[in-house]
């Protein structure tokens, strides 16, 4: 168990989170093969956001967040949530994210964990034909749930 | 409504002045029948209507005089009552003979019963509150929550209603127009209505649903006034002295007398006098909502002018919904041709035996 | 004086008659008696009592009880089948047969909120609908624009009225349990006394004989309607819960001001609260209007209207008044719809089906939704 | 979301559709407000009758519905009953009584209380006062819902019946 | 009824299988001992009584089996808030269920069971998804009612949450009919993933016709702290002791009244308004017994007649 869990539990402070929703300072799961990455999971530094590119602040499924990651400022994509989704989309058992480019395409080239279906039509209305191009995320997705 | 039309009018029956030398031997009974309409005449029967009613006051007030003066020296009697709850003990109190009532009994005990009481059973007979006690007895008062016990209660409760009515009726008339009080029939709460017939000198009067309205509303305050049931035997004389004015009075009179040993009964209400067999409810506070709901025409071989007034009424307290009313007040309109037009009859059969059948009546009908 | 009086209450031999004889009434309902703050009184002053104090009933027998009862049938048969049937005769006065027209404003309903449920689009999409149910409407007075004059407000117009009113009812109930002067009001419809009563401003056009059944066909499906009602009443509450506001930081040396509202006013000139500033207070319980709901599905045999949304106002099983809706982008003129003039009759309109839907609404019936690949 | 759990059967209760439960003030909080309750409910299984403030007799009078019914419903030695009977009835005669005087006088499908209004009396507390009691006990009724038959209103109904029914026939 | 999934026998013991199936399984559940009415040899000789008895036991038979209805059709129970309540919505609602249960086979499951789910999907390429995992939750009265699946896939766990009565469900397949202990398995987000990993593809399960369903005694064991919910506190069953687990503190908080509440289990009334009363329940089911006894004979016949062909029996 890491330092500021002990920490946290000497104190008695809960460590439950009622939404489990992803905003600033939340820390993510990279579940790309991008070296950074894979790096910072396994050192334990996992990314954590300081900023989400919407309007509420709050993170939801597809949304373009900015994390630091081992020092580095870098975009990423949220492809699942820990909070409760609608009817018939797939909630996971961890924040999971997947790194970008500036222009859309991930930095890895495969994702080893299954991402919701729904991700397909969020990514291709989040797609315009100037800016970034997020369809080749669904590309190398492994499985779609 | 226009008032030249309407032969009611809206007078409270006024307290009586105690004259005592203002006995008027000269009035004679004259038949009104066939009077012209003029102004004078009709002046003239005004002054006479209210001079008869004053007569018969001063002698109903000398007669009462000269009954008490008659007692004597004062004597005791023991009256045991009786409350309904058989838990409570029965309570003994010495009265005065032939002074003390019931009424009186029950000033001794709340004041609750003295406003709710509306008859006495005597040695379980019914006794009417305003009659002095004769003997030691047993006393039981009833109210009209009772009536499941002593249905007696509620044909007392008919016969004041009837009585009150002749009241209103005689009081409620213009001047100008002669009105006889004929007598009511045996009360008969099983026909829907309470009924007194009256001679009025209309040829086809049919009241306006604003005169009945009227009635109704002087018939109220009549009943609002709370006054006393004054109850007082007389003989035969005196009574056809009192009701020289009245044919129809006149005729019954001796018919009743021969029934009850030349005794005849009188009540008053207010200054209204007539005669019945009783018993009667204490007062006319008893009465609650009421409605003169029709008079009808009757047929008699008497007069071609006789006339039935209906009316139907609760007693006081008595809850009951609106559509309820409605359905007892159209009752009541309908003709209540129970009893025949004959010219003795409530006087004719004596209270008691009437009580029995009332009873067994409710004992079947309970059975039923 | 206090053992005097002691002594003399002991020896009192009339004492069972001083102690109070208890008046007991058996309690048939559990909940008591909720007393309601009251709304804005907006009705005119001489508006009649209309329910008797039932706190005591009436002294009746059984028997008679059922006699009454049956004399309240005799006097309000229930209507024969067909629910109100279309009179071919001439009689009526109050109704003209005049087509439709865009400038007509109809009568609304009395509608009884019975729950939400959801249902999905042919799309696949969950929606919450709510279901409302026409009890038992029928006219009970018209009144045309020369003789109505409805309360004066503030607003005065110099105009002459146009708009007639329509006084409908729902909910019979047993004249027993009103007031004289109430069951009054019905005698012109000959219908039975209602427990509700809605008043509807209308065009003269749309004016309906006293005594006609409105049923549920009044409004048509795809239809878009107001929905006036009583909000759910939650008593006095803060600001938090009125007005939505975010209150103070539960720590940081915040004290004793969690939920409080803060500042109310400024200093300076105007050194006074602004009228309108939202402040606690009683909350709900007052009339609201939820404009241009969407009627999506239509039962005629339970007269039950679906209506997408489930915001509408009050709680379920409480009434609310339905009418079509003002607002001009949404209304039958817009959508070139058609609606019943001045009202469904059985048998003058076409017969419906039980069950009417708009057609972008998926039916239980239907076999499962399968979507299509769409060539892009 | 609301959701009716399923394991647990309950009998409708006879007297009332409204089932929010009442707080019962207490310093003692939840624990006490039944602890309140398990007291009434003794008393009212002991003495058949009792005299409480409305708030608390009318609470009591739905425990003791539900009580009885599922006593009732289950049957005396079931593990259940007994349970249920030792947590709520604070004296070992009372559950004597219970199992083999109160369950044999009711059956199923009937309720078991009667609740009266009662008045206070002044001087005192004027809080609402209420009689729960047990029905068929021994002690003579509290009211009658027996009408008076020969009241005034009820003959002149009763005869008004007779003429509308006549009316009807021949007609 | 996962009727896909059972041994046909002839259809001349079909109904008598139904009657035993209902009874036996769920004795083993719910407590409860059907009385069973025993033939009588000479009914000419049967005096009034014994025939009243008889049509008592027989009226409480048919009670208990159209009670026992309520653990395999929960939903149709109506939210138990006398406040939300009313009888015209319910009476709709219920004709909307069984609509949609005409188009649509929804077997009977439990939580712990292992469903898989497919269902049309517009974002899918196929239009079609399907997931398969175990029932941790099934919730909602009405046409609201809702059942979470849970699985373990690529080392992710992954939750979907689904309306029972979606009109995109294309169908339900129930691979394992169990249950367990509990009434919900939220506890297994703070397990092991071995405990909520189930292969996607996995065969459904036959159980001979007229068993009981048999109930998964395992327990779990938790993940070391921290712990979305306080599970000591809750009183699982289906956890395996983690007191070693817990600090003293949290230990000694978990034994505080306050969280055990010992008021509340003889709490009656509490107990009565959570419940819908027997009187309603047997309305209820009666009104649906009917239609949903012909949905079956139907879906049989059909079945049939499509295709004959012998399952093979497993586990």
């Amino acid at each position: 168990m890491n330092l500021p869990m002990l920490c946290m539990q000497s104190r008695g402070l809960s460590t439950s989170s009622a939404l489990s929703q992803v905003i600033r300072l939340t820390r993510l799961r990279v579940v790309d093969n991008s070296e950074i990455g894979k790096q910072a999971m396994a050192e334990g530094k996992p990314p954590y956001v300081f900023h989400v590119y919407n309007k509420m602040g709050v993170g939801y499924i597809g949304d373009r967040v900015m994390v630091a990651i081992k020092g580095e400022k870098k975009k990423g994509i949220l492809v699942g949530l820990k909070q409760n989704q609608k009817k018939k989309v797939p909630k996971f058992d961890t924040n999971n994210l997947v790194l970008i480019e500036d222009n859309g395409s991930p930095i890895g080239t495969r994702i080893h964990v299954p991402i919701p279906h729904i991700l397909r039509t969020l990514m291709k209305e989040k797609t315009h034909s100037k800016g970034a191009d997020y369809t080749k995320l669904i590309a190398i997705a492994s499985r779609f749930i | 409504m226009e008032s030249t039309v309407c032969p009611v009018r809206h007078v409270p029956p006024s307290s009586y002045g105690r004259f005592r030398n203002a006995c008027c031997a000269t009035l004679r009974f004259q038949c009104r029948f066939s009077s012209t309409d003029s102004q004078k005449a009709a002046a003239q029967t005004a002054a006479i209507k209210s001079e008869w009613r004053r007569r018969r006051n001063v002698i109903f007030d000398n007669e009462k005089q000269r009954q008490q003066s008659e007692i004597g020296r004062i004597e005791k009697v023991a009256v045991k009552y009786l409350p309904w709850d058989k838990d409570e003990a029965p309570i003994e109190m010495r009265m005065n003979k032939h002074l003390s009532t019931p009424y009186d009994c029950t000033k001794h005990l709340t004041e609750d019963y003295t406003k709710t009481v509306c008859l006495a059973l005597v040695d379980r007979r019914p006794w009417d509150l305003q009659k002095p006690f004769e003997q030691d007895c047993e006393l039981e008062l009833i109210t009209m929550a009772h009536s499941n016990k002593s249905p007696v209660v509620n044909t007392a409760f008919w016969r004041s209603c009837s009585l009150l009515m002749g009241c209103m009726v005689e009081a409620s008339f213009k001047d100008e127009i002669q009105v006889y009080l004929h007598s009511f029939p045996k009360p008969d709460l099983k026909s829907g209505s309470f009924t007194y017939d009256a001679v009025i000198d209309l040829p086809d009067w049919k009241p306006t649903q604003a005169e009945l309205r009227a009635m109704s509303a002087a018939f109220v305050k009549l009943s609002n006034q709370e006054s006393f049931m004054e109850r007082l035997e007389v003989s035969e004389e005196l009574a056809l002295d009192m009701f020289q004015d009245n044919p129809f009075k006149n005729k019954q009179i001796p018919n009743i007398a021969q029934n009850h040993n030349g005794k005849i009964v009188l009540y008053r209400i207010g200054d209204f006098i007539d005669i019945s067999q009783g018993p009667m409810v204490g007062s006319t506070g008893i009465i609650g909502k009421a409605t003169i709901a029709s008079v009808h025409k009757v047929e008699s071989n008497e007069t071609d002018r006789l006339y039935r007034f209906q009316g139907v009424a609760l007693p006081k307290g008595t809850r009951l919904n609106h559509f309820a009313w409605s359905v007892l007040e159209k009752d009541a309109r309908k003709f209540n041709d129970l009893a025949s037009v004959t010219p003795v009859r409530e006087s004719v059969t004596s209270a008691p035996t009437e009580v029995v059948s009332d009873e067994e009546k409710e004992r079947s009908s309970a059975a039923n | 004086m206090t053992t005097l009086l002691k002594v003399l209450y002991g020896f009192n031999p009339l004492k069972s008659f001083l102690t109070p004889k208890p008046d007991f009434l058996e309690i048939t309902c559990r909940s008591k008696h909720r007393i309601l703050p009251k709304p804005k009184k907006r009705f005119p002053p001489w508006l009649i009592k209309s329910t008797r104090s039932t706190r005591y009933e009436d002294e009746l027998t059984s028997e008679n009880k059922t006699f009454l009862k049956q004399l309240v049938q005799e006097k309000y048969p229930r209507p024969e089948s067909g629910y109100g049937s279309y009179s071919p005769l001439n009689l009526n006065i109050v109704e003209s047969a005049v087509e439709w027209s865009p400038s007509y404003q109809r009568a609304g309903l009395i509608a009884r909120k019975i729950g939400v449920y959801p249902m999905w689009m042919k799309d696949g999409r969950k929606v919450l609908t709510t279901l409302f149910q026409v009890a038992d409407n029928h006219v009970i007075k018209y009144q045309p624009p020369e003789t109505y004059k409805p309360m004066i407000t503030k607003r005065k117009t110099s105009l002459p009225p146009s708009k007639g009113s329509l006084i409908i009812g729902a909910d019979s109930a047993d004249p027993q349990l009103f007031t004289k002067e109430y069951c009054g009001l019905f005698e012109e419809s000959g219908v039975m006394p209602k427990r509700l009563l809605a008043r509807f401003h209308v065009s003269p056009e749309a004016a309906l004989q006293p005594g006609t059944p409105l049923l549920a066909s009044h409004f048509k499906v795809g239809q878009y309607v107001d929905i006036r009602g009583k909000t759910i009443n939650r008593g006095f509450q803060g600001v938090m819960k009125r007005w939505g506001f975010h209150g103070m930081p539960a720590s940081h040396g915040v004290t004793k001001t969690h939920r409080r509202p803060g500042n109310i006013g400024s200093g300076g000139k105007k050194a006074r609260v602004m009228p309108g500033t939202k402040m606690p207070g009683h909350m709900g319980n007052r009339y609201r209007v939820l404009k241009a709901q969407r009627i999506v599905r239509i039962n005629t045999k339970y007269n039950v209207l679906w209506v997408l949304g489930s915001a509408s106002p009050g709680e379920c099983n409480s009434c609310v008044q339905i009418f079509d809706t003002v607002l001009p982008l949404k209304n039958c003129n817009y959508l070139k719809q058609t609606p019943y003039f001045p009202t469904y009759y059985p048998g003058r309109d076409e017969e419906l089906p039980e069950e009417l839907m708009v057609d972008d609404l998926h039916n239980f019936n239907d076999p499962t939704i399968m979507f299509t690949e769409d060539e892009e | 979301m609301n959701q009716a759990k399923i394991l647990n059967l309950v009998a409708k209760l006879k007297h009332t559709n409204n089932i929010k439960p009442r707080k019962l003030k207490n310093y003692r909080g939840p624990e006490g407000r039944i602890a309140m309750l398990q007291k009434s409910l003794t008393a009212l299984l002991k003495y058949e009758r009792i005299e409480l403030n409305f708030n608390r007799a009318d609470e009591t009078r739905a425990y003791a519905e539900i009580f009885m019914s599922q006593i009732a419903k289950q049957g005396s030695q079931n593990q259940k009953s007994i349970d249920m009977a030792n947590f709520w009835i604070l004296e070992n005669q009372i559950i004597y009584k219970l199992f083999n005087v109160l369950v044999p006088r009711f059956s199923n499908d009937v309720s078991y209380t009667n609740l009266y209004h009662h008045p206070n009396v002044y001087p005192g507390i004027l809080r609402p006062k209420a009689i729960l009691e047990l029905k068929n006990n021994s002690f003579p009724k509290v009211s009658s819902s027996i009408k008076n038959q020969s009241s005034v209103e009820n003959i002149l109904l009763k005869e008004s019946h007779k003429r509308h029914f006549i009316d009807v026939i021949t007609q | 009824m996962a009727m896909s999934v059972r041994v046909r026998l002839g259809s001349q013991f079909r109904n008598i299988m139904r009657v035993c199936f209902h009874e036996n399984r769920h004795m083993s559940t719910a407590e409860i001992v059907v009385e069973k009415s025993e033939n009588p040899k000479e009914p000419e000789r049967i005096s009034l009584e014994e025939q009243q008895r008889l049509n008592d036991i027989a009226k409480n038979e048919r009670m208990e089996k159209l009670l026992n209805m309520r653990f395999a059709y929960q939903e149709f129970l109506p939210d138990p808030n006398p406040k939300n309540r009313n009888t015209l919505k319910e009476r709709l609602e219920r004709r909307d269920m069984l609509a949609r249960r005409s188009n649509v086979e929804i077997p009977e499951f439990y939580v712990g069971s292992l469903v898989a789910v497919m269902h049309s999907d517009p974002h899918a390429p196929g239009k079609n998804n399907r997931f398969m995992g175990i029932c941790i939750q099934k919730i909602g009265a009405g046409l609201r009612a809702s059942f979470i699946l849970r699985n373990f896939i690529d080392g992710e766990g992954v939750e979907i949450n689904f309306d029972m009565y979606d009109p995109t469900i294309q169908r339900i397949d129930v691979i394992r009919l169990e249950k367990r202990l509990d009434e919900e398995l939220f506890y297994l987000r703070d397990a092991p993933p071995e405990y909520s990993t189930f292969p996607v593809d996995m065969e459904p399960e036959y159980q001979p016709e007229g068993s009981a369903v048999p109930v998964n005694e395992i327990k779990v064991p938790l993940k070391p702290l921290p712990w979305l919910v306080k599970w000591e506190r809750m009183g699982m069953k289906g956890i395996r002791d983690v007191t070693s687990m817990l600090t003293e503190k949290r230990l000694r908080m978990s034994k505080l009244k306050q969280f055990n509440k010992p008021w509340e289990k003889y709490d009656l009334l509490k107990m009565y308004s959570e419940t819908i009363p027997i009187e309603d329940q047997v309305e209820i089911f009666s009104e649906i017994q009917e239609k949903l006894h012909e949905l079956e004979q139907h879906r049989y016949k059909m079945k049939r007649s499509r295709n004959f062909v012998k399952p093979t029996k497993m586990g």
